[in-house]
């Protein structure tokens, strides 16, 4: 089975433009609050994982995330996902009503890994939120996505994102990263 | 602010139940709530499971002062200052992990386990050896205790022994996750900053009445039963200097039903069958008292820490009038089974925290309401506590555990106001010893 | 600030036309201005076709205090304090809108359009239906009245009537641009923030003399002409209370010759023909007075509330000493023809407005000016307000409306700090009535 | 008539890579301040548009902006953009002199729309500027601009803006976006 | 020899992308803490250089870098990174224990210039850094870099870093830019 | 705060060495800094080679008020407020650069280089030519003068004349660089902002104990040599009014040494030969003096300019109490060879400022030892300065130059909060003048 190192430029170049095209898509999905459609995108599998950083001295910096199966600010699969999708369906929800507006900066995408129908990409992001009259919120960090090729289409498998915040310098997180 | 300077503070009317919102905006009022309130109470600071070996340490918050807590040599259990007497850098700034010893990266200075000075570069070269090691210590709370491994520490030298301090009420609100197991402290505690002030995050955690209207996505989406988050049927406890539980509760009746239903195994299972059954056992009973054994509340230990019903704590550090850091911490019983634990995480990571199916509806509603204590027009109105009041009695049981058994209320909160007052106005330890309120009696 | 705190503030020498900048940063200064201007003045929240269907609401600010405009059922408009009474809670999030009733989002308690509290949850099983529901709505304005459309409110119930308030100048200063037809507010208020004083936005709005320095770049590129943003005749009318109108304005000769001319047709058209070409219906003059026909200027209604010549109108809200928000409201004849929209709707998009072609150019002088104020030796250095000073005289029209016909000054601005500082000594509403100056006869 | 979508991954991959260098291009052209040139590159029916956003309810979303032909932060065409840029060379123009200093950071280029000799693009931006000593602004929103082919040479056609503020949070918006 | 310009469209492209990926790997080193890694990637005479940027008058513009070899904030060759990167091997690089957490993030990737084995690069950066419970700082700039195929693999050569800020916002410049 | 307000702060116990951190962040004490330290010192703006010619200006700061120093058409040195008398707009807001005068970009007031009104737009049509240009033009600082090139500026008029001021210390801290040569500045000022307390800044000039702990990396990766970075040989002189020097110095015998291995050629030769080889020039030690031509430490300027060995000058302005803006400048004799020039550089561009391979390790330490001072409890808690206290003396030369030979100490920081309190406690010059300590003389 080929490795992604093995390609041509040209289709290592072909298959990250894919991917860029994938991500944004999935951002203004999320920006244009096209949530239904976003739950489209994932797979059965998905594990949506944000774990706890943590400040430790360099001596100590291995400890510095929780471990997947602990503490975690997103520990989701696709029905918990589903859930947070259909709160702001049915009303209520008051951290989105009135909605956020965000806007999903998505940068730095590279490609670390094929495998079969799989394709495991990196990159950066800043999610930016305001609300109200002047309430802003940024959060910035690198996202790992695993893309699968689904009957042609791309989907998204298993994902891990690491913020850089250790408090969480915001009221909440109602947003998907 | 001139009368509350003067301890005179008139600020909550328990009599009509009306409160001033300047309390939650007042930059004078919030100076004095570090002197007087969180510099002389007992604070929660960690669990000692998060310390468990020499040298272990975790930072904590005492108000605004950080604190380390640090398992020393001896193993015993230090709360100290993290500011160096040299020239007052932060000796330690990690969050958590094991140290030797906390060198201060300025001038290397070096403290002991305990906080005590060993010892400094040029101690006899520069300082020809003359400097009392013994005086220069890193600042140490003036007590420190433990109660069924939850440590607490508290500034004031005269505060009252931590159980006297905690009463039958608060170590009940302890006892309540204690007594699920020999608990330990998972890895990982989440952190998030709100734009509201302290008090108005613990006065929530007494307010059933929010749920259905707050929350009430999180049970549309079918995530929590209506039964579990927002049962009518309540039962109040309140303890000396402020502690409180509030929260659904057994009646006698239901408590008797229950225990059949457990002997005989007959019977529709009920949401709250989880939580009590760990109390059939006589020695948790016991432990609980009959009141207790029947309380499924929320916990308060004055002035800020909140015993949650999923086997979690969760600590509301202030960080000036509008602004308060929440911290949850999650326990898991030693002998926990796979499922157990899956269960807990699950709970933890999908309840609260800044992402939380249910907390991420407050935050906002706690900012709200504390930037409606900042107009100059808007503040001047008074808030509404009145809900209950008047309405229901103090029962005592023959055990001497007192409760109001009730439905929804606002008794919990009325309560914190009237202790939060008595503290401000309260000169010292000895003052507030003695002109501090006993939980009320008979009518409420 | 002790004598301004004892209401003897003595910051602006009216004689010398000397002004302390102090004014202008300190922050008690500025909490005295939010409980003796703000709270107390008459205030724009908006205007009557912005809440033109009952259940429709705009948001507004009273100083630091939001509140609510909203139609009722009855079609009465009302203006609440956007806090909740039981925690304080905002019950409105939206900048505009159309509600059925206003719930917050809390608890729950529900707020009819006028205020009142209509309902909560549990008000039978929780509250045991005690509570006086009556007592409990929404903050109301003390008094809320509406001048030819213009929505005002005042905080403080012993205001004198709106109609007293604004005097024959204030009244004016309205007319100018609601004689300009039947208007209705266009959707769409441009906001954006300030790093200065509100005060230094509303000096500027009589300010006739930096227009061709700081917008020098707007005529040279030829957006506007010289002669439309910077004539040199100048015609000044001072109302009660610190209202006023200041700008370019028309000789009773020049008025003469303009008539004529519209008369016959013959003779070159001028920059103020539209403008004043309204002006030649009898109805609107009777309406403005025979002096008011000749003004073409600024009109400022005490505190805030510009009007601008761009059928618009500007508010500036104050965010703290150093900070001001400016909202800019633009309106449009009921029956305007596409091409009048259009202009009017290119004006406003692009003179004024963050973004604006003028206005992008003042901002930082603003900001520097209070910054100006700052500093701990450049704050004791007195302001220069004598343009002018002693060289003009008010003349008093038979109508018994009066101005000051002159060229570019600075009356208005003395004019504004000198009430300004009234209002600051004035205890209540009834000390201001007794002690505020008349407008200036003679020499000024 | 092809569609974007009926295009070969590779024809789409030149087509997006061609549209970001262009918005690459014009983004440098602002922050190195060569206006005259950054106005070449504009077609004569440009209509550069930035509208007021509001916080509404989610049941009235729909209401969040307001509409072309009304109020708005930006409504120029080509002679009004010309003002704006010829105002800052006959000196005096206080809001820019000193200079800012700003970068534009362009992502998530999209194309989603392709038509004769024009592709519309989508892309998320962030200006940042810095002014004086310690001045910091940063605007964050979305862009759509109409790519148009005149001789060989991409040209700017009608382009709409959407902040993400309701409240600018700045003294002034002196710079194009 | 042939200039960029002179490229077809796609080999163009295959060199951005090649760049930008590039890039993205060098950020990503930097943001992992794999500074040794890093450190192989630049030619021996790189000069890692960022003047101080000045407010001056619309009038002296020009003024408004120092030039090289006189004052700056960053004046490096291959020697001194060497000597700041094994500083914090050392132990006791207080600035950096506490590690902190940094995520950089590439836009704007622009081939300016061909020639020979080398292509200038011009980027937009920001790089984002939290250290501790909730200090942040945000470096927002533009990077002009020269990449060197040695032995078919990339280099960096000279490289000047341009910020925004005059006074810089933060109480060091512990980071690599 | 009161005892202080009232002119009788007891902050630092010299008896004791010991300090109240309270200093460091109470905002009061800040206050009365900027009116009581910075308005009433003689400060340093920058160096005459930064404005050579006439119209060549530099922005600087005293305290938080923002001077422009300009060489005028007289070629004298301005000190201007920054601030126009008109509205208090900023009349400059470039770094630096070339002007012809200063136009206002509000209104268009025109200021000539040294400050005086020359003119503006309508003074004649809208001022009548009736307004005292002499009186309004920009505030400027009440004494200027110059030290070998380095320029100073008192907004006291009252303050004695510089050169008494600085005294034989102050004069001989800024000879130590200017006898360099025929010092300019380079071009490019660094510029950086530290959440630290200024004194904090000031304090860490004479600490050569931190420097082996901070600053180990820089030893351990060979950037620098230990010896030269930190020495046990230390050397203080102490000024009145607050001036020190305190560092390496050489011993009389080992000045001696290197004297004789200088004539001789013989011997090792010591990190140190560099710098002190100037001396060996007759004028420059008549210049220096006995002692000062030993002195090999950093001078500190009260109140906050520190001069470095590495030819720079770090300004050290306030912005806050807990905020500080550190400014570096570099010079080179004009003479200089290339080779010269580029040790210079390549020492300014990689010791100092943000990036610096020393300095990047300070801010740290700098803003968490002022975090330190803000805790409730933790501010309570005396700060140590005690390091050789009692344990020196002080040594008289013939020439009436004193020192203390020791080793690495802390007097040097002793001296200056001793001074800073006399400056806080003086209700002006002449009361500072008579009450202010004399340096120490015997046992220190
Ligand atoms: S501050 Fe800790 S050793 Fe000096
Ligand atoms: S705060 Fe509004 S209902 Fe409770
Ligand atoms: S503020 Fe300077 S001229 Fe008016
Ligand atoms: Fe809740
Ligand atoms: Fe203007
Ligand atoms: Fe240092």
């Amino acid at each position: 089975m080929t490795a992604f190192a093995d390609l041509t430029l040209h289709e290592q170049m072909l298959l990250t433009y894919e991917a860029e095209q994938f991500l944004y898509r999935e951002a203004a999905l999320l920006d244009d609050r096209r949530l239904d459609e976003w739950l489209e995108l994932l797979t059965d599998d998905i594990h949506y994982w944000m774990p706890i950083r943590r400040t430790t001295t360099a001596k100590e910096i291995d400890r510095e995330f929780t471990e997947p199966g602990g503490m975690a600010f997103f520990d989701d699969d696709r029905s918990t996902l589903a859930m947070r999708i259909q709160r702001l369906s049915v009303g209520r929800a008051w951290a989105e009503d009135p909605p956020s507006r965000t806007r999903r900066l998505i940068s730095n995408v590279q490609i670390v890994r094929m495998e079969g129908d799989e394709v495991e990409t990196t990159c950066n992001f800043q999610l930016y939120r305001t609300r109200l009259a002047s309430e802003e919120d940024s959060w910035i960090g690198r996202r790992e996505d695993v893309l699968r090729r689904v009957d042609g289409q791309h989907s998204m498998a298993p994902r891990h994102k690491n913020m850089e915040q250790t408090v969480i310098l915001a009221q909440n997180m109602s947003s998907l990263f | 602010m001139a009368e509350l300077m003067a301890g005179r503070g008139d600020w909550f009317d328990a009599e009509r139940g009306v409160l001033d919102r300047r309390i939650f905006s007042d930059p004078d009022i919030y100076a004095q709530e570090l002197e007087r309130i969180f510099a002389r109470a007992w604070n929660f600071v960690c669990h000692e499971s998060q310390v468990a070996e020499p040298g272990a340490f975790f930072m904590s918050w005492i108000g605004e002062d950080e604190v380390i807590v640090v398992r020393d040599r001896d193993r015993q259990i230090q709360v100290l200052l993290n500011s160096c007497p040299h020239r007052g850098n932060t000796v330690c700034r990690a969050e958590q992990g094991k140290a030797a010893s906390f060198l201060c990266s300025y001038h290397g200075w070096n403290f002991d386990l305990d906080g005590s000075l060993v010892g400094m570069p040029g101690e006899d070269a520069f300082y020809r050896n003359d400097i009392d090691k013994d005086a220069w210590g890193l600042g140490r709370a003036a007590q420190v205790a433990v109660y069924r491994g939850f440590v607490f520490a508290t500034m004031d030298p005269t505060a009252p022994p931590l159980e006297d301090y905690l009463g039958w009420v608060g170590r009940l609100g302890i006892d309540l996750i204690a007594s699920q197991g020999d608990m330990v402290a998972l890895d990982g505690v989440m952190k998030n900053r709100l734009k509201c002030n302290w008090k108005i995050a613990v006065d929530n955690l007494y307010d059933w009445y929010h749920v259905k209207v707050s929350h009430g996505t999180a049970m549309r989406v079918g995530f929590l039963s209506e039964a579990s988050m927002a049962p009518n049927d309540q039962m109040v406890i309140l303890g000396e200097y402020g502690h409180g539980i509030g929260g659904p509760g057994l009646s006698e009746q239901q408590q008797a039903e229950f225990e059949e239903r457990m002997r005989t195994g007959e019977g529709a299972p009920q949401w709250y069958d989880i939580q009590a059954a760990r109390r059939l056992d006589p020695a948790v009973r016991e432990q609980l008292g009959p009141v207790g054994t029947r309380a499924l509340g929320h916990p308060n230990i004055f002035p800020n820490l909140w015993v949650a019903l999923t086997r979690q704590v969760c600590l509301r550090i202030p960080r000036g009038p509008l602004e308060t850091e929440l911290w949850w911490f999650t326990f898991l019983p030693k002998d926990a089974t796979e499922q157990e634990r899956r269960t807990t995480v699950f709970m933890a990571n999908h309840v609260f925290g800044p992402a939380g199916l249910l907390e991420q509806d407050d935050g906002e509603n706690w900012s709200h309401s504390t930037r409606g204590a900042t107009g100059a027009v808007t503040r001047r109105r008074p808030i509404n506590l009145g809900m209950g009041r008047g309405h229901d009695a103090v029962t005592l049981d023959p055990s001497g555990q007192s409760c109001i058994e009730t439905v929804v209320n606002e008794h919990g909160q009325r309560w914190t106001y009237q202790s939060w007052q008595e503290w401000m106005r309260s000169e010292s330890w000895a003052a507030l010893e003695a002109d501090h309120s006993q939980p009320p009696e008979g009518t409420v």
